[in-house]
């Protein structure tokens, strides 16, 4: 049985406590009683969640972004999955060149692709749209999409699909049921990471968010823009409290080990 | 018309050639065993007909259609892979059942076919079990199931028994033989087993660095090989070097110190002579035939049978006899041996016979 | 059917001010419905060099800095006509006449007086207390491109012989005296307050109306006007070029220099009114530039020099201080 | 007859239609798969990116005057200008030295933390899984403010490691290239964590069981046997990171402040405060081809080193 | 004192129990075979002993130190992997010197032993390929070199040979032999090939559903069957159901006609009279010995042996004839059928045996 040595679990620790640390002192913060930023010394408060409650376009924000991350998640992966099995299976004219475009979308710094976006939607008309947002988010989040992808899928074993196909399966079938529970974990995880990088892009969206649709950071940025105070920490706690919550039914609904690791592994 | 062609099929890897212009029939119920050393070819061969791989050359026709041009999913083939390539994800019924809902079979007989092919293969009770959690045997025995479970009409199997005990490989070859006779299914079987090749195989082909070297039924491969490759491949044959010569009763072969009449005209000069291991006795000094005297070096238990290694003035010899109770010589004992003279064959010396299946390895 | 108002102005306390004391009065009286984009001055401005042809912004409020480049890049539409206009202090009026300050604050010197206390320090009083080596890296200032920074830029030229045409000793203060004091070049007024609130910095050039802000919070922060005196920076709005709603644009404009506007953003916001109708009550007034004395106390900067070498003056900061 | 004669002849016999005619040769079927299946996202991006990203490259090509605006002439000035200025050479060298501390760093913390994951037990390893996603789950915003709160001169780990004596002086932190490095590590190592995960799940454990019986330690067999297989997922996670770390803008911009520029904060300065879009879309132009030269290269060097886990 | 000792060593899966109680003591040198049904725990009880999976009770000593103790790499083992577990990343020559890298052998001595190890399994010539670009064969002989090439004093096989055709396979026993004989290697070997086990071993264990059936020398468990499971799972054996009574010549058992002189002193009443078909020969009508009358039903050539099946009064005999090419029956030929009565045993009745070993697949 392979099992992690002290060291390793040593390492994990830290590891976590490295990741942990910011964000259990934003929560910490998010209890204070203070007006400003402050560890809670002096006895906890929810008067900052509480504070919430007074600004209605944080929750309105809070639903365009989960729309906004979940519309655009999806479809940078259906565009995802094949363009990364054409990439991990077959070596064809352009195959570097359509990757490196693929993954363009993460070197350009995201306030020139703001600014490209707004001109170019102003252009065709779709400005200020929840159509052009979701366009948008689509092209900048396809790369993490594609990247695990591809991961999951190179050097997967090609002789279980010739099984499939060899049963009847057609090439839609044998992906449905052999491939894409194969490659499910980095599926799953792509478009968790989609989702992430939707839900928390900034510089970008401020240009082409619409007064009618803005999404929380772009709130926050804006809100923190003028003043920090703890009502930022708060938002963030319930963020991550929700998200803890969200997490913990889909364990209990499908089963995250079943979704980011696979069934019938070990 | 012949069911299936293999027509100049080639496949070349890089520079290397692991298939070399195979051309072969098969008829609609035949049972085809391809036979030869690791590595000459026959999983390239399966995979081309199965569409797997692309062929460099060549064509395959199945029932008068051009196999190539369809797709791997359109051929209806059943195969077992080598490596099994079962669905990691999903448990042993649900490979099973994999072809049938692509067959959209209703989930009723489905299920029915299902247990029912987990039961032809013993696996019954493990229907639930994902491979990973499975032994070796179990998930050969699972490939098996789910490619007999959809009655292909060409059923392709890649070294199918390899990982079964004895027993349960006699059962699946009984069974594999039941399913060829009843629903008529084709078959071309890879194995190493020579013995389940010869019990099984209508005909067998004898491959070798990717080329066909005989096809006959298994004991006109086995009495009468088509070349020394053949002869050293099919089971063991003992090759003792002596000289052609004429004698009182025609042409004859003298090996060490005995004398062996030849029935077909040869040249005089080096020749050598062939006769496989179970066809040599222990006889009686001076009794008939030649009889060479010699040395048991080792003997070995086979379960049915016993192995001796022979040392005689001629050089080693290899002898089988049948473990049947009869008495027979311990270690270090001297020895005499003997053959029938139509259980011989007499050949030119060929220097590389012996090396030839070493070095096509 | 309904006219919709495009607004764009800051985002933060100033939008919660304008959604609760100023737009719900003008879409009752005007009959539109008015959609506010927050953004600061920058994003703003870019927003409409970006739909530059096809603009979708009807009003914009910027700091007077970018307003000047706004107006001089085409962006705005004359002001039309109005009464308002006559009751404001002159220097709510931009030479253009194209934009109009509706609001004012003064740059001045940020202490956190807790920490002054506590160490001894007596309060700043003079723009050179800046330079005090006990501030090593303790002290917070925007750069040039933000209003407070170029600001002090003048400022410090002035002090040492020079001035807006002659800003090399400013340069060369910053570089040499300022410069290892500085902590950081901190545009943002929120990570300002941050960096306030978490006690990197104790000492910084701002504006009153930040600071006001700041100080509400019940952070111990004192906002003072340095004895060589504060400088004006005004908040100015203008009509977009090109607006599809032009009359409602100029009347929104003119909606916030009304009295009650006025008043609602000096008491929230901290902005001193520039309409000289409007009456404060004592304790409203702390912390802001009110009444004709007070703001005749605060300097005003030559822009239309400024914006000629701002580039220049751009570039050299970059190099040579921000390095 | 002797058997070598009779090779020859069965041979032939069987090989007899071969002799007449050479083999049929099949037209190599067309790969049309691979542009059929990448075909929606190469729709997607022309229209999408290709664009915009043409547009900002036309525009680079612009000119600028503070009054005048952006004018329309078409010129490579913007591009001279930076080519000769020390300042920018500067602040591109800054930029990818820490994309690659950055992505390094990711690596080797990264890649050993997926590992430990996968072989921890069912309830944990969904757990702490959960918590190396954390760092993306908050706004960039709050997680710089965390830092903030723990690093900066006043902070947690400053005031502790003061308490205990070990430091006279705060660490210096905020405002430093270190204190950018740590903060971008911080969010992208998640990214590591999830695509070497990913190719993790590939590996066959027997593999390193035949490693240790063969006397591999752990540490070798790691070295040896696990690192070369998981290698895209590696890459996969060195390109999002090296990518998104030499593209950043909110950390660099928070944590570094302005004196530490790089140049995703230089093309803001340019597209914001001065407005010089040209210059800023020269920036970016020059940032991004830098960015795939580096990554295709790198990418295309790794393949080829490891060309078998690549098939 | 032994070598290696497994002491009560078990290994439960959820609540299936894979491996239960198993106790085994290997002599030093010694080449143990593992026999059983696919599924009865072989692999489980090597990765235990390699240290692979943790044993939920019992212990395995060797050469008087606790194995368990160890780590998986300091227990110098040599492994065989029943799927190969090759490296996939490294070339087969890579994949062979990876051992001695570990154990720090100098690169000149490591290329000629790598080079050797090759040689020895007949790959010299791909040493450069990856294991994905080699036949099944050609995987599993890099599998072995691999293990051979470090010498190690433990080496445990599982199914080290199943996919090399029987040339090649008998070559590569030989090599184990020899090994095993020149440098003392102690190995325990799983095979599912019962000719292998017989030929190799110094002693098999028969095991079934995790538990060790018997532990004998091969031709000892061959002709002394502990059970009636050892029986029938090694080799085929005929059971053919009688009465026991006493006769003019002591005890005697009556199958249909014919009438066996029964050695042990056994109680009257229903037993079963068990000969292998190896052991069976044609009769002259009315010769020595009883003689059962029956009709061939089928006749399968094997290679070296002819396998018939007889249909008599007393049910179905398997009967196997050497091919060396005397004289044999046809198919629906009429014949009479007897064998020596030492080399029949006598039992009780037990309905169960004949289908104990399909039941424990
Ligand atoms: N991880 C697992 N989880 C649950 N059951 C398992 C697991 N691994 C093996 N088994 C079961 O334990 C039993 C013993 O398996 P093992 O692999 O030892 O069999 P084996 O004797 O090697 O068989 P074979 O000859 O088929 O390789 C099998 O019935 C198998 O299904
Ligand atoms: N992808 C590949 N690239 C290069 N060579 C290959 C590839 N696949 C197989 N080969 C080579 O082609 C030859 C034929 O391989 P094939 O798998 O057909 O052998 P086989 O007859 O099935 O052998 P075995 O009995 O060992 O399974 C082998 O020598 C093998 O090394
Ligand atoms: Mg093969
Ligand atoms: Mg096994």
């Amino acid at each position: 049985m392979n099992r992690n040595g002290p060291i390793a679990l040593i390492f994990h620790v830290l590891f976590l406590g490295f990741l942990l640390a910011p964000i259990l002192i934003v929560c910490a913060v998010a209890f204070t009683s203070q007006g400003y930023l402050s560890l809670p010394t002096e006895g906890l408060s929810l008067r900052w969640f509480r504070a919430i409650g007074d600004n209605p376009e944080f929750i309105r924000a809070f639903k365009d972004s989960l729309l906004l991350g979940a519309v655009s998640s999806t479809l940078a992966i259906l565009v995802a999955v094949p363009a990364a099995l054409a990439i991990a299976r077959h070596q064809f004219f352009g195959r570097e060149a359509i990757q490196a475009l693929f993954l363009s979308p993460l070197m350009v710094p995201h306030i020139v692709l703001g600014i490209a976006f707004l001109r170019f939607f102003t252009m065709i008309g779709l400005g200020g749209t929840f159509a052009g947002l979701v366009l948008s988010h689509v092209i900048i989040i396809l790369p993490f999409a594609l990247r695990l992808i591809l991961a999951a899928s190179t050097g997967m074993d090609r002789a279980v699909e010739n099984a499939a196909a060899s049963l009847g399966a057609s090439s839609w079938t044998c992906f449905r049921r052999v491939t894409l529970p194969l490659i499910l974990p980095g599926v799953a995880s792509g478009w968790v990471l989609a989702f992430i990088n939707s839900f928390d892009e900034v510089t970008m969206t401020v240009f082409i968010a619409s007064p009618e649709t803005t999404t929380l950071p772009v709130r926050l940025f804006l809100y923190i823009q003028d003043n920090i105070d703890p009502l930022v920490a708060a938002v963030s706690a319930v963020l991550i409290f929700l998200t803890v919550a969200a997490m913990l039914v889909l364990d209990r609904v499908y089963g995250l080990e079943r979704l980011l690791v696979g069934k019938g592994r070990d | 018309m012949a069911y299936l062609v293999l027509d100049q099929l080639t496949k070349r890897f890089g520079n290397w050639t692991a298939v070399d212009n195979v051309s072969l029939t098969v008829e609609k119920g035949e049972l085809i065993s391809l036979l030869g050393p690791s590595g000459c070819g026959k999983t390239t061969t399966l995979q081309m007909i199965a569409g797997f791989l692309d062929a460099d050359g060549g064509r395959v026709m199945l029932d008068g259609q051009d196999l190539l041009a369809k797709k791997p999913n359109e051929r209806g083939l059943g195969i077992v892979f080598q490596s099994y390539a079962l669905f990691p994800h999903m448990t042993a019924a649900e490979n099973v059942a994999f072809g049938l809902e692509m067959r959209k079979i209703a989930r009723a007989d489905r299920d029915r076919m299902v247990a029912d092919a987990l039961k032809l293969v013993g696996l019954e009770q493990y229907g639930d079990r994902h491979p990973r959690r499975m032994s070796g045997g179990q998930q050969q025995r699972v490939a098996l199931a789910r490619a007999l479970v959809i009655k292909p009409s060409l059923l392709l199997l890649d070294e199918p028994l390899s990982n079964l005990d004895a027993k349960m490989r006699e059962e699946m070859q009984i069974e594999l033989r039941r399913i060829q006779r009843t629903v008529g299914t084709t078959m071309i079987l890879v194995t190493h087993d020579q013995s389940e090749a010869m019990a099984l195989s209508d005909r067998v082909v004898v491959m070798n660095k990717g080329r066909i070297q005989q096809v006959a039924t298994p004991q006109e491969a086995y009495d009468h090989p088509a070349n020394a490759f053949v002869a050293n491949f099919l089971g063991r044959t003992n090759l003792l070097p002596g000289m052609v010569g004429s004698g009182a009763a025609g042409t004859v072969i003298t090996v060490a110190d005995s004398v062996w009449p030849v029935a077909q005209p040869m040249a005089a000069g080096p020749g050598a002579l062939a006769v496989r291991p179970e066809k040599i006795g222990f006889v009686d000094a001076g009794g008939p035939g030649g009889g060479l005297s010699g040395t048991v070096l080792a003997r070995v238990f086979q379960g049915t049978q016993w192995l001796f290694e022979i040392e005689t003035a001629a050089g080693r010899l290899m002898v089988i006899r049948q473990h049947d109770g009869s008495p027979l010589p311990a270690e270090r004992e001297r020895v005499m041996v003997g053959w029938r003279a139509e259980d011989m064959a007499v050949m030119p010396a060929d220097p590389e016979a012996t090396s030839l299946s070493r070095e096509a390895a | 059917q309904e006219k919709t108002l495009y607004v764009a102005a800051y985002g933060g306390s100033f939008e919660q001010t304008m959604r609760k004391d100023i737009i719900p009065a003008f879409e009752k009286a005007n009959g539109v419905k008015v959609e506010y984009v927050a953004g600061n001055s920058t994003d703003n401005l870019a927003k409409l060099q970006a739909q530059r042809g096809n603009q979708q912004i009807d009003v914009v409020i910027l700091d007077d800095g970018p307003m000047y480049q706004a107006v001089a890049l085409n962006f705005c539409a004359d002001l039309e006509k109005a009464p308002v206009y006559d009751q404001l202090y002159d220097l709510a009026k931009m030479p253009s006449g194209k934009a109009i300050n509706f609001g004012a604050v003064g740059t001045g010197i940020l202490y956190n007086k807790a920490y002054f206390d506590e160490n001894k320090i007596p309060a700043p009083t003079s723009w050179k207390d800046i330079e005090d080596p006990r501030f090593k890296k303790k002290l917070a200032i925007p750069p040039i491109n933000n209003s407070y920074g170029l600001h002090a830029l003048v400022m410090m030229a002035r002090l040492n012989g020079g001035g807006e045409t002659n800003i090399e000793p400013g340069f060369k203060e910053f570089k040499d005296k300022i410069n290892p004091n500085v902590l950081a070049y901190e545009p943002s007024p929120g990570k300002m307050t941050e960096l306030f609130q978490s006690n990197q910095a104790v000492i910084a050039v701002w504006g009153s109306g930040r600071a006001k802000a700041l100080a509400d919070t019940g952070f111990p922060a004192t906002f003072v006007y340095p004895k060589e005196g504060g400088i004006v920076l005004g908040s100015a709005a203008c009509q977009v070029a090109g607006s599809k709603n032009a009359p409602e644009a100029q009347k929104f404009i003119q909606h916030m220099l009304g009295v009650e506007a006025q008043t609602a953003l000096a008491v929230s916001a901290g902005f001193g009114p520039v309409n000289k109708t409007v009456e404060l009550p004592a304790e409203k007034q702390v912390g802001i530039p009110y009444g004709p004395e007070q703001v005749g106390k605060l300097l005003v900067v030559d822009w239309d020099t400024i914006n000629k070498n701002r580039e220049v003056w751009n570039k050299r900061w970059t190099r040579e201080i921000e390095r | 007859m002797s058997m070598a004669a009779s090779t020859d002849t069965q041979v032939q016999a069987s090989a007899a239609p071969s002799a007449a005619a050479p083999p049929p040769r099949r037209p190599r079927r067309r790969h049309w798969a691979p542009y059929l299946l990448s075909a929606p996202g190469l729709a997607l991006f022309a229209v999408l990116l290709l664009v915009p990203l043409a547009m900002t490259f036309l525009l680079s090509l612009n000119s600028f005057s503070f009054y005048g605006g952006i004018e329309n002439v078409w010129q490579l000035g913007n591009y001279t200008d930076i080519i000769a200025d020390s300042y920018f050479h500067e602040v591109f060298l800054r930029t990818f030295r820490i994309a690659a501390v950055v992505t390094l760093l990711c690596a080797v913390f990264g890649a050993p933390e997926a590992y430990i994951l996968r072989r921890m037990k069912s309830p944990w390893r969904g757990l702490c899984l959960l918590i190396v996603l954390g760092p993306l789950l908050i706004s960039v915003v709050s997680r710089t403010l965390g830092w903030a709160l723990l690093f900066g001169s006043t902070g947690l780990v400053n005031q502790g490691l003061m308490a205990l004596g070990l430091i006279a002086t705060p660490i210096e932190f905020m405002y430093t290239e270190t204190g950018v490095i740590i903060a971008l590590t911080h969010v992208l190592v998640p990214f590591m964590v999830l695509s070497v995960w990913a190719s993790l799940q590939r590996l066959d454990p027997q593999v390193e069981n035949a490693a240790l019986s063969l006397g591999a330690g752990p540490l070798t067999v790691m070295r040896r046997v696990v690192l070369p297989q998981i290698v895209p997922g590696i890459l996969s996670g060195s390109i999002i990171v090296f990518a998104l770390a030499a593209s950043a803008f909110a950390t660099p911009a928070i944590i570094g402040g302005r004196r530490l520029k790089v140049a995703a904060t230089l093309a803001y300065d340019e597209f914001l405060n001065t407005l010089n879009w040209p210059l800023g879309a020269t920036v970016a132009v020059l940032l991004l081809i830098a960015n795939v030269v580096i990554i295709v290269g790198c990418n295309r060097l790794v393949e080829r080193r490891y060309k078998q886990v690549f098939e």
